[in-house]
């Protein structure tokens, strides 16, 4: 694998970068917070756009009617719509759902939904929490065959873009072990209620109770649903890594500008050696944090058997980073780091979120050293 | 401040008798408990008249400000017999029902910079908890380096004419008097700035709450155009005003460090770790590397709440305290901060509510504090000027 | 309890200082390194006069011959030691197993030993780590009864002080659980070999194979050791801890004056923002230090039932602050601290030596969280 | 530095082949899985021998240093064909046994900077490994102030003449030349420095080797007394060392970096933590707070040493690196360190030995490793000067 960028990966960046600070600045993000679009969790209008410009298909092959050009590719678009705080089902429906469906999904779940996925005429959620603790390993709701059917109880919150899907990937335990189901949102037997979170994102509690599901909405074989689910989650992970890489390093280009900028005691506080070193520490951090997020989408465009490691190492690193430059963020811009007008609050909430996001940094850590067998 | 002799050992274990006896007396046992007061704007819990009433037979005794003169409100006591009135609140599960900005940072720069005149007629009524003042020293323009402010006081004769805005400005929406500093000689930094005492309700200030990233406000930005200040008003010299107000962020930092180490009894971690996180037979979290993080910022907070201590007993014991005021802050910033970081950490998921049912009322107040927390470290002096008052004044080491 | 310092503490804190600064600098440190000393890991001759002043003394009570000083004052004794990092078997010898005879020796035991202690003539030694790990609850060690005698067998190391000692307390396993013995050098059976330390205090390996101890070899009740052994090991840890303030605030004060003086671009090196923040962040460290380790002996001297997490609390944070000012202090010195001559080595060597005794910070860190219940 | 055009795919298998025949020959097998070498001066392990016949053919082909011009020792190969020959060596475990100061710091700075004869003269014998070269940069004066240097030297018509002091200098005991920056103009501070190559067989020089916090030594102080360094000897123009001197100074902080990734390798905490701590039944360590902390290194380090390849990467596709040289050396300084405090926290109380049967080898080496890991942040720039050169170079943050 190569961890520098070919001439083809700078054009979608930059494609990317351009879209995200023409169409999505940081009052795209902004307006989620207004009650008209507080419940969807996202601009359904600009997700449109992003589909338009094929992102919804980057990861999906070929094969399945996407363009198969790859994570390490996602990960760069992510990156800079991480710059923005852009939020939008990109990476749960398009990357991790699509990527169950692609990795295990029957002819006819894929024929049903890869498309619209693709077109971004559909949302499609994993549904897989269920408390303060990501542990899909623990995963409670409870499936059962009643005849030919599934009968699914239960609770699962947060359900990221929950608001907005149109369908869930529902993972629960049944008597082999985990399973996956494909259950449309507007099921007989499910209800959601919105989470409105600090990040103004959209998610969801979605509660099934006296669900049932056909034969058909089962994903691949039952109780074998945890090698697909690690492996899709893990690429979700990177991707998301690759955002918040994004994020973070927007974070720390507007902090150094500030830092030239803004004269305190006759000078511009960047002179300051104190805060020179902090800067120096974090530019570290970014650096360490990137490679380690174009290593892991590598290793999944390659299929390198240590991806989970990568995919682990590069969330806990991107978690650890963004928290970092979000609080620094705020602490050198002083006061006005602490009004809710000025972006960096903005930063340091996302931080918060996107960190819990499919396992924080400790979570990560376990992982990593889990598969570095200690 | 007081000038009392210390009394000897029986005349102690009198007043305590005393103490006991009119708390016995006048402490409302609905009360029982409610946390220390942090700023006069704090929530209350519990019954309103119960609060009322407490706060009256208080303020009737002097109490609130035990030390401080009676002309000015306060009881003429003792350090000793104020630490007693303390201890028998604390023991009896009482709290002190007066608590202020005004109290704890105008007044004693008043004991000492004011005169006559503004003694007797600000402090009684701070002393009674029935003003309610805010600071004005924060610029736009001027964080940090607070002594670049700019805004413009002329003399004009029979009065002050006041033009320009302050930043920061703590419940300036529901204060009816704020001291502040402003520019009365633009030719030179430091030995240009005085010391004023504003109304409120002096026509010509605007007041406009500042929503911060948890989405609640006790800061305001505060405008004055044109607005005239009585002569009366002005504290010490002319020009003076820069020593009155470093006097006064003194008594801020110490009153802030103080009061974190109070509020770290608020928000006790291990409860909320023993509710979200597993836990094996013998209760211990299973997750050992927040186990070990979690023990580690206890500790530190558990040493920074005995050095809290120890200051105090080496002030009664008429010695210089050894821990700086600067690291104080610092260090109360950050177990504050700390505190915050893991606090969301314990509840993972469960702290991403901004708002609604989703969450408990819990959940979305610790997210509040852990973002709120983010400001100890830059109000009150930031951790950067605090490091450099320790490095210069108290290790000695040369200026750049 | 109070934390102030009383005006006979100062006393007895002023008294140590000189006689450390006067007799024992560094240089009688290095002096240990000599092979006359190598051996003891102590000077005998410092050992007499720090016994001659009664320091030996101050934590025995007087009822058993001692000067009942308490441990504040053996803290603050400690502490002006520990600027100089004298090296000696008081806080082995005089605090620890003096405590363990005073608190369930027997009357033959305390008369045979405590007198010598407390003179200076005799150094009693705890034998009780057996491997890499500090963990007084694992010891393996075996004693058996045999008739009346007892039988030990195994190995100890480290045992502090274990080259100069006159006799060993055995923390050895016995059928009710952990027991205690007193077992002179020259036992038969019992055989030690010098261990080279890096901080060039004296420490040995000592076998016990085939060693026999008559039955007032026993201290206490058989398998009942566990808790005094605790309590003299706090104390033990309490007063190492107050040393170890001692050399973190003498490693501080010698790198703030070097940052006073040293010249570079011009300036003197302590005009650097970024070392004066380093500097004031030491400063935060030490004072915390300070005042875990003064309510640590102030608990012990009261009885406090929190003793055992002060005394955990007061260990950690000397061993985590004894560490970072050391290891600050062969920073800023820059190269020459680098430097055998220099003294910034010695207090880094004595940092992790004296963090390793009796436990280390991550030790007492899981200590303290039991204790506190979590 | 080579100019060769980059060769074609099938140019590259053909070189390939030939690079596996010549290893199949040449590299003997009782050195496979030899570390990869860090200076001259590291400890070699197998046969002598063999070490020397390796040397000698890999001298031979000019494949310490493959990139540079035949003439000059090396064998004019593509950077390219120098990554296969590198390859090929890491794939059947064998090593560059050809390693120094000279190679790594003089030799592309001479090539740069150095005159035809300067380069003929002593280019070959680097590449060969047969002259070792030290450095003599730092003073006792000048620590990271490296051009307050002052080391006198005097242009004497036909010779140069030197006195002064330097220190730091690494091997120095075990050198045949030192390259150094002198004092040629005491009125300017960095245009009044020259670069000089002298001979340390010059009599008027003395080495004294200085002793370490761990014991050992490879650091010398030299002492020059009226050494007399003919003409021809200097590198560049009077008074133009400083650029020259700063040059080396990037080649030497790039191999640093470099090179301590290598160490990583040497290294791993992972069985140490196996034979040193208890594990479960799935053989993860007990101590979960020890385990935390330990994989957050060791996922650190991997990230480091992700960057380093990911430079590597950049490089050869052409581009600027986005990493700073003087962030990687802080990156990878601060990984030795940690590694080295986790090794002496995973070994415990066996850390504690400085010498003696009490201890095994391995523990003994151990502790010297963490006591000498020390210096990666003071040596080759120190840490805090890496910071200000990132941040005012590649930052843009004003200076003072």
């Amino acid at each position: 694998m190569t961890l520098a960028l070919t001439e083809e990966q700078t054009m979608i960046r930059d494609a990317a970068a351009g879209w995200a600070a023409e169409r999505a600045p940081t009052t795209a993000l902004r307006a989620l917070r207004k009650d008209a679009l507080a419940a969807t969790g996202h601009d359904p209008a600009l997700y449109a756009e992003m589909a338009e410009m094929g992102w919804t298909g980057v990861t999906i092959p070929e094969a399945e009617g996407g363009f198969g050009m790859g994570f390490a590719a996602a990960g760069l678009i992510a990156e800079q719509l991480g710059r923005t705080l852009v939020g939008s089902p990109l990476i749960g429906s398009a990357v991790v759902a699509g990527s169950i469906l692609v990795m295990a999904g029957s002819a006819e779940q894929k024929a049903a939904w890869l498309p619209r996925i693709i077109a971004g005429d559909a949302v499609v959620a994993l549904a897989l929490d269920e408390g303060p603790r990501h542990d899909p390993a623990r995963v409670a709701l409870d499936a059962r065959r009643e005849g030919s059917d599934w009968a699914l109880d239960g609770v699962k919150r947060p359900v990221f873009d929950g608001t907005a899907a149109d369908a869930f990937i529902v993972v629960a335990r049944t008597r082999g072990g985990l399973s996956l189901f494909l259950c449309p949102a507007d099921a007989p037997g499910v209800s959601r209620a919105a989470l409105r979170q600090i990040d103004s994102r959209g998610a969801a509690i979605v509660t099934f109770a006296g669900c049932r599901l056909g034969a058909g909405a089962l994903i691949g074989a039952e109780g074998d649903a945890a090698t697909v689910l690690d492996r899709a989650l893990d690429r979700g992970r990177a991707v998301l890594a690759a955002e918040m890489l994004g994020s973070a390093q927007a974070a720390f280009d507007a902090t150094i500008d500030y830092l030239r900028t803004r004269v305190q005691f006759d000078k511009p506080i960047g002179a300051f050696q104190a805060l020179q070193h902090r800067a120096a520490d974090l530019l570290a951090e970014l650096e360490l944090t990137r490679s380690a997020v174009r290593a892991a989408l590598a290793a999944i465009d390659a299929g390198d058997a240590d991806e989970a490691r990568l995919a682990s190492l590069a969330k806990a690193l991107a978690g650890r980073t963004l928290r970092k430059v979000a609080q620094e963020m705020v602490q050198m811009h002083g006061g006005i780091g602490m009004t809710d007008e000025h972006d960096a609050g903005l930063y340091l909430k996302r931080a918060q979120a996107a960190d819990m996001t499919w396992g924080n940094a400790a979570f990560h850590r376990d992982r990593y050293a889990r598969l570095s067998g200690f | 401040m007081s000038t009392s002799a210390a009394p000897d050992a029986e005349a102690v274990d009198d007043f305590r008798r005393e103490v006991r006896a009119w708390l016995a007396a006048n402490f409302p046992p609905s009360l029982k408990g409610h946390p220390a007061l942090l700023s006069g704007h704090d929530d209350l819990h519990g019954p309103p008249e119960d609060h009322a009433r407490w706060k009256a037979a208080v303020a009737g005794k002097g109490w609130g400000v035990p030390t401080w003169p009676v002309e000015y409100g306060g009881a003429g006591l003792s350090e000793e017999q104020a630490d007693v009135i303390a201890g028998e609140m604390e023991r009896i599960g009482a709290f002190q029902p007066i608590m202020s900005m005004g109290l704890m940072m105008l007044g004693p720069t008043l004991l000492e910079f004011g005169n006559e005149e503004q003694k007797r007629r600000h402090l009684p009524p701070i002393a009674r908890s029935e003003t309610q003042w805010c600071q004005g020293f924060s610029e736009p323009g001027a964080g940090s380096d607070l002594a670049s402010l700019r805004l413009r006081c002329e003399d004009r004769g029979d009065h002050w004419l006041l033009n320009g805005q302050k930043i920061w400005t703590s419940y300036a929406h529901h204060s009816d008097w704020c001291f502040l500093l402003a520019r009365t000689d633009t030719s030179v930094k430091h030995r240009g700035i005085s010391f004023l005492l504003v109304d409120m309700k002096t026509p010509g200030i605007e007041v406009r709450p500042i929503e911060l990233i948890n989405g609640i406000s006790h800061f305001c930005e505060v405008f004055f155009s044109d607005v005239r200040v009585p002569k009366e008003n002005l504290v010490g010299e002319v020009n003076g005003g820069w020593a009155i107000g470093k006097r006064l962020l003194q008594h801020e930092r110490t009153g802030l460090s103080r009061l974190r180490g109070a509020k770290a009894h608020v928000l006790d971690l291990v409860p909320i770790a023993r509710r979200y996180q597993e836990t094996d037979a013998d209760a211990r979290l299973v997750d050992g590397d927040l186990r070990g993080r979690l023990a580690e910022h206890l500790m530190t907070d558990h040493a920074y709440r005995l050095t809290l201590e120890r200051r105090r007993a080496e002030t009664e014991a008429g010695a210089k305290p050894t821990t700086p005021v600067s690291t104080l802050k610092n260090i109360g910033a950050a177990m504050g901060q700390q505190r915050g970081e893991l606090a969301v950490e314990l509840i993972g998921l469960n702290s991403l509510g901004w708002a609604g049912d989703g969450y408990s009322a819990e959940e979305l107040e610790l997210t509040s504090q852990w973002l709120h927390s983010k400001c100890y470290s830059i109000y009150g002096g930031s951790h950067e000027i605090q490091n450099n008052i320790t490095a210069r004044h108290e290790l000695g080491l040369p200026s750049d």
